[in-house]
């Protein structure tokens, strides 16, 4: 179990995260360019000191500067795949792979022999003998991969391990993950872009902005409820902030919108895109909230068309194939947006 | 007293210009001495007496000149240095004398390039008192470090002519044509001798400095082209 | 490679090669070749080679953890410690053997105990032509492991430590290797700096045929009496140099891939 | 750092540090300061800081192209060249004079011409010392810069070309700020050298005062006459260059970010 | 208009591929990890020499192994964003930028506005004055995007040039790439391992296999028509091949298939996931394809749920997440699947 509170400040940015990993634990970690992820490994694994705070596995402490506690990476018995890769320049692939094993002593054959099996279960056994200069982005970022796996770390932490994949391989390898985190009692961080990758791979995700945890919970429950503009955005949702006299609330970017109830005062209200819908000309009937917007952007997952719309407020919609051909509704054009009052979700804040 | 002990060695000093007088001593040293090597080190004066202040493994030390010789006297690393040899300067001319020098007044001619030492050193401060003693005032292109540099200069005709020692004519053979220096006006430099303080063999090495100074000794030593008290 | 370089590098190594070459044209080949076959040649030859290379070892050995403090080490205070380990590049060699003499010297400073205390001399010794060749040399490895190690990406010792490597074996297997054409090249710098070493040498650990009489110490005693066969020497001396340092590239510098 | 190297850093510091403390602790101060106002003392040291100085500059200009080129060229007869590049660093110095005036003096091979056509003497002049030097001092240069050059990720250069920066541009403004630690390292190791060379300078550009008589040979003549000011003159010259290098790291190597 | 040929030879692998690129065009390149899409850019770039065959630009030659012409990457007026980013490590982002433009002789404070420009479009004003070194991957990757897209190459080669971003940040990054090579009217060369990148950035899409093009077309051909079996899974699709005798098509991989329809002969099969249904019970009824299968992955991509199934033959089907969860479906669950023939596409090949 890793327990670690991380304070690092850097000029224009600090980072401060409280984050348990408990034992056989995947937890996605989630958020924004920028917002201190690959840092949050990177202290994890010892190669950045914490400014302050403590991590701590179960009772030994790894970095701790109030007492002035310190174990090195190399004592630490963590794996970190860069999202960089870094294999070693001069070293072939298969090289690479047992570099974690040689150095712990394993005996030049069994190195060779265990290897060469994780190589072959990424696909790569015609690349053993490749220099990373030799091999191509994907294929480099597998080896990287099977490098760390090999070691078989306590801790595993995995920086986009899976971005520069291609998408077919990506499913295989995103299951031979799987496989190998069902089989381990330690933990893993995974850092990820792919709504997808956390909610296969992980029990947990956590959503870090700007430094800070602004969410922590299961994929599900980010997916249902997520609480920043960005997590929504991410999983598709639309969220906005805004002041509720109970039932009309005027929205902190502009506009308003109506909830069938809202609490008073400073209310997040999200809408799923499912419900709104868009019409070329003004609905008349129920739908409560009804505002001009124009279609900036189009764009096709599986069978489902999302529409991004730009207008007071912003929202995005979900529409199938045939509604977007039949409306006419390519990028620029202009049309209306509805959403029933009883599909505005309201909470206090 | 000779020890017969075998193998023993004693250690020479000496200045780099007497490699080839002192090797032939050596030689005649180790055959009257059986069992006895002689192992000659050679550098600048200078050098030698640094080492010898340093407390080198030694057993004689033999310089140039009796200034450098003198800062080992005041060191107390040797005592009573005898005077076994002197040498006077002569002009050297590349072969052929392409710049017909005839003598001194001719290295006094600003047009042509000359080589001297620095008076710093024997060979420059002999130079500049041959100067004084026949009137003239030199007028060098440059003023080396030490004699060998002047002869190489000659020698590849970079200089019209240099002040250099009778020895290293005689040793230059047809690489060099010597001018006499008039005997009245060239300046000779006196090479001293002495055993170290410091001596591992004090027999032995009183043994070669008498070898040196010996009738035998003398006559290397002129064939080298040195005078001999 | 930007064009007008070429001409420039053309202009370089003509530099560098004419001179020797115009050495070679003039060197006196028939009347000093039986030079080559003295015994005392070839001693002194064997002698510089060997302490030339006993120095580059000792220079490789403290030389190369020095340079990698250096490297890695921002403090203000290192700074004076970076200029001063440069001071032997500086300092002439005849006064470099003298500070030798100085410190080690049977009355030096170090020296006296030395042999007071363990009867140890170093001065006019093989051990001497080393030390003195080491200290000439040595900054020049150090300077150039240096820039080497400065030039590294650290974050290839950063994957090191994740895979639970530790420092000695991320030294060796991955530190070592990158910086290889740097080490290389100080330590050509080093063995040729050694290898031709005269001041100190001298100054420091004498002339004696055979313990401390090396090839620079040969040349320049033949210079005295016969220059012509000086100059055989130094080319003799040349061609063991140049077939060193081509062996050592062979083995150290990686191929360059087209 | 692995463990075990500091004990060896700190070691290899003391080799290089202590032999120069132990001359400034037997510094004969005192008796000797006076040599330092002597104009001729400043007049040799300026001589030297003109002259290696210059010898540097040269060394760049002609030194980094051929570095390029070596780096670059994976020819298998270049090898050879490279090998011959770093000749003179094990030509003892003043064999290295002699090869110069072999080719460059009144008589050399391309110094008969000069005289001839241009009426140009190159001996005895300071152009001379500056010749010499760079000579010695040029390889030191050349073999740093090349190591640096051939540990380059050439991947920046692609990404250069393909922003539209020609060779020249790309050289400026990615390549040699790259190969800035190697570079330092290199001028560096060159400019001590060629402040420190004697053996050539005193046979190919002789010894006058003013003109050719750099730091290394008055103090090699102080050294036939008073040792003690020797020692004084080299602390002096040991003092200016660790200004200069000190200066010159400061404005070349980019501070290290801890 | 560009026109290649090329032929680059590898140990191992060989790149052999034809390509126009005309003006204004912007054409995807997609193909699995290793298919040569680098090396495809670098030889059009200029960084590779092609060892056979032929780039010209209009009527000038760039590169031709066979006359020797030759056109180096600075003369050809072609921008690649690297998938490694590969900034300038001591020059600031602001300098990054402004290196092509300053390159170009564009004068210091020109460069500074223009370069100050892109920053702001990519979302990195505040940025500016960092070193590569102290900026995320993301932002790295934006500023490489601003540094080429500044110098307005006639050709823009990109290499993945959204796979570090986030994918919100994805989406706005996207839509003023569209918005740039809208306004155009040079070419630009896409490699992307994402569909959706070149449905909305492509005019035309390139499917490169082990060296080779297996298919070209618009992004929609390729969606409604792959050519191979990548394509297919790429885009969601499910290909067999297979030998038909009119209307049962024994499957190459094993396994048989009825089409309403089949030409008799070698053929390929296509069925859109859409048209699988899944029971929990063997399903009665007019479907004439059914077979048991086991599920072996659940993924939730907007508001379709793919299932991966194992079989004869494997087959993906998409489903409503509230059908998912009415079947339980999970990993592991044995079920049926079942496919009308007239949903079977069969094609000659
Ligand atoms: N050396 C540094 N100095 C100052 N700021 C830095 C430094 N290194 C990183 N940063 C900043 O710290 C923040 C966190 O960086 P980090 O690499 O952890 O982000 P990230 O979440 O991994 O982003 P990405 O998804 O783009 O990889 C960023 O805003 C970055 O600009
Ligand atoms: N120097 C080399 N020597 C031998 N093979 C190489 C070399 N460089 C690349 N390859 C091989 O060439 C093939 C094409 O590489 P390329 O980088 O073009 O692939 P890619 O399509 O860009 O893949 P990815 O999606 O992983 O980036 C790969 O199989 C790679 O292993
Ligand atoms: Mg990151
Ligand atoms: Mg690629």
């Amino acid at each position: 179990m890793i327990a670690a509170r991380l304070l690092v400040r850097r000029a224009g940015f600090t980072l401060d995260v409280d984050l348990t990993v408990g034992p056989g634990e995947v937890v996605a970690v989630l958020g924004p360019n920028g917002a201190g992820k690959t840092t949050v490994l990177r202290a994890l694994a010892g190669l950045e000191a914490v400014d302050e705070g403590r991590i701590a596995n179960d009772d030994t402490v790894w970095d701790d500067p109030a007492t002035g506690a310190w174990v090195p990476p190399q004592g630490r018995g963590v794996g970190l795949v860069f999202s960089e890769h870094l294999l070693f320049a001069r070293m072939s692939a298969l090289e690479n792979v047992s570099f974690g094993l040689r150095a712990r002593r394993v005996d030049r054959r069994a190195a060779r022999a265990r290897s060469l099996e994780w190589l072959a279960r990424l696909g790569l056994t015609e690349l053993a003998d490749r220099r990373p200069d030799e091999l191509s982005r994907g294929q480099a970022q597998r080896v990287a991969l099977a490098r760390t796996l090999a070691t078989r770390p306590r801790l595993l932490l995995l920086d986009e391990p899976l971005a520069a994949l291609d998408a077919t391989v990506r499913g295989e390898v995103r299951r031979h993950l799987a496989d190998y985190l069902r089989g381990e009692h330690g933990g893993c961080l995974l850092v990820t872009h792919d709504p997808v990758d956390a909610t296969l791979l992980a029990n947990r995700a956590v959503v870090l902005e700007d430094g800070h945890v602004t969410q922590d919970g299961t994929p599900g429950e980010l997916a249902t409820a997520p609480r920043t503009a960005w997590t929504a955005k991410l999983l598709g949702v639309n969220v906005y902030r805004g002041t509720s006299d109970g039932a009309r609330v005027s929205l902190d970017g502009g506009g308003t919108l109506t909830a069938a109830s809202a609490p008073t005062g400073a209310v997040v209200l999200t809408v799923s895109p499912a419900s709104v819908a868009v019409h070329r000309d003004r609905p008349a009937g129920s739908p409560r909230n009804v505002w001009p917007v124009t279609v900036t952007a189009v764009q096709q997952t599986g069978h489902t068309v999302r529409l991004t719309l730009e207008g007071t407020p912003p929202i995005s919609a979900d529409l199938t194939p045939g509604a977007v051909a039949e409306l006419g509704l390519a990028a620029g054009a202009h049309a209306w947006a509805s959403v029933k009052a009883n599909e505005v979700r309201a909470e206090a804040r | 007293g000779a020890s017969t002990t075998p193998h023993t060695e004693v250690t020479v000093l000496a200045a780099a210009s007497l490699t080839d007088v002192f090797g032939s001593l050596a030689h005649t040293f180790e055959a009257d001495h059986p069992g006895t090597t002689v192992r000659l080190s050679f550098a600048g004066s200078s050098s030698l007496v640094a080492q010898a202040l340093a407390g080198a493994p030694a057993d004689v030390l033999a310089t140039a000149d009796t200034a450098t010789m003198q800062r080992a006297v005041d060191a107390d690393a040797v005592r009573n240095p005898a005077i076994f040899a002197d040498n006077s300067v002569e002009i050297a001319v590349p072969p052929g004398n392409p710049a017909h020098v005839t003598g001194l007044a001719d290295l006094a001619d600003p047009t042509r390039t000359v080589a001297l030492c620095a008076p710093q050193v024997p060979c420059g401060a002999a130079a500049r008192a041959t100067f004084a003693a026949a009137g003239l005032t030199a007028a060098p292109d440059t003023l080396e470090q030490d004699v060998r540099a002047v002869l190489t200069k000659v020698e590849l005709g970079e200089v019209d002519a240099g002040i250099v020692y009778r020895t290293d004519v005689a040793a230059a053979g047809d690489r060099v044509q010597g001018i006499r220096v008039p005997a009245d006006v060239a300046a000779t430099n006196d090479y001293p001798i002495a055993v170290l303080t410091h001596a591992a063999h004090p027999d032995l090495a009183a043994a070669f400095l008498a070898l040196v100074r010996s009738s035998t000794g003398a006559a290397v030593l002129r064939s080298a082209g040195f005078g001999t008290p | 490679m930007p064009r007008g370089l070429g001409a420039l590098a053309v202009l370089g190594a003509a530099f560098l090669v004419l001179p020797p070459a115009a050495l070679v044209w003039r060197a006196p080949w028939g009347s000093t070749l039986h030079r080559l076959a003295d015994p005392a040649t070839l001693e002194a030859l064997r002698l510089s080679l060997v302490s030339a290379s006993s120095a580059t070892a000792l220079s490789l050995v403290l030389g190369v953890p020095l340079a990698w403090f250096l490297a890695r080490s921002a403090a203000r205070r290192v700074r004076l410690l970076r200029a001063l380990v440069t001071v032997p590049l500086v300092l002439p060699p005849v006064v470099g053997g003298v500070a030798l003499l100085l410190l080690l010297g049977r009355r030096g400073l170090l020296g006296q105990y030395l042999d007071a205390w363990f009867g140890v001399q170093i001065p006019f010794t093989t051990l001497a032509v080393v030390l003195a060749e080491a200290f000439v040399a040595m900054p020049f490895l150090v300077v150039s492991v240096e820039g080497a190690l400065r030039g590294l990406d650290r974050r290839f010792e950063d994957a090191a430590a994740t895979l639970g490597a530790g420092a000695w074996y991320t030294a060796r297997r991955v530190v070592l290797p990158a910086v290889a054409p740097g080490l290389a090249a100080g330590t050509a710098l080093c063995f040729a700096r050694a290898l031709g070493e005269f001041g100190a040498t001298i100054t420091f650990a004498g002339s004696l045929p055979g313990t401390t009489r090396t090839m620079p110490l040969a040349i320049y005693l033949a210079l005295q009496s016969d220059p012509a066969a000086a100059i055989t020497l130094s080319l003799v001396l040349l061609v063991a140099s140049v077939v060193v340092l081509v062996a050592l590239r062979e083995r150290w510098v990686p191929e360059l891939r087209p």
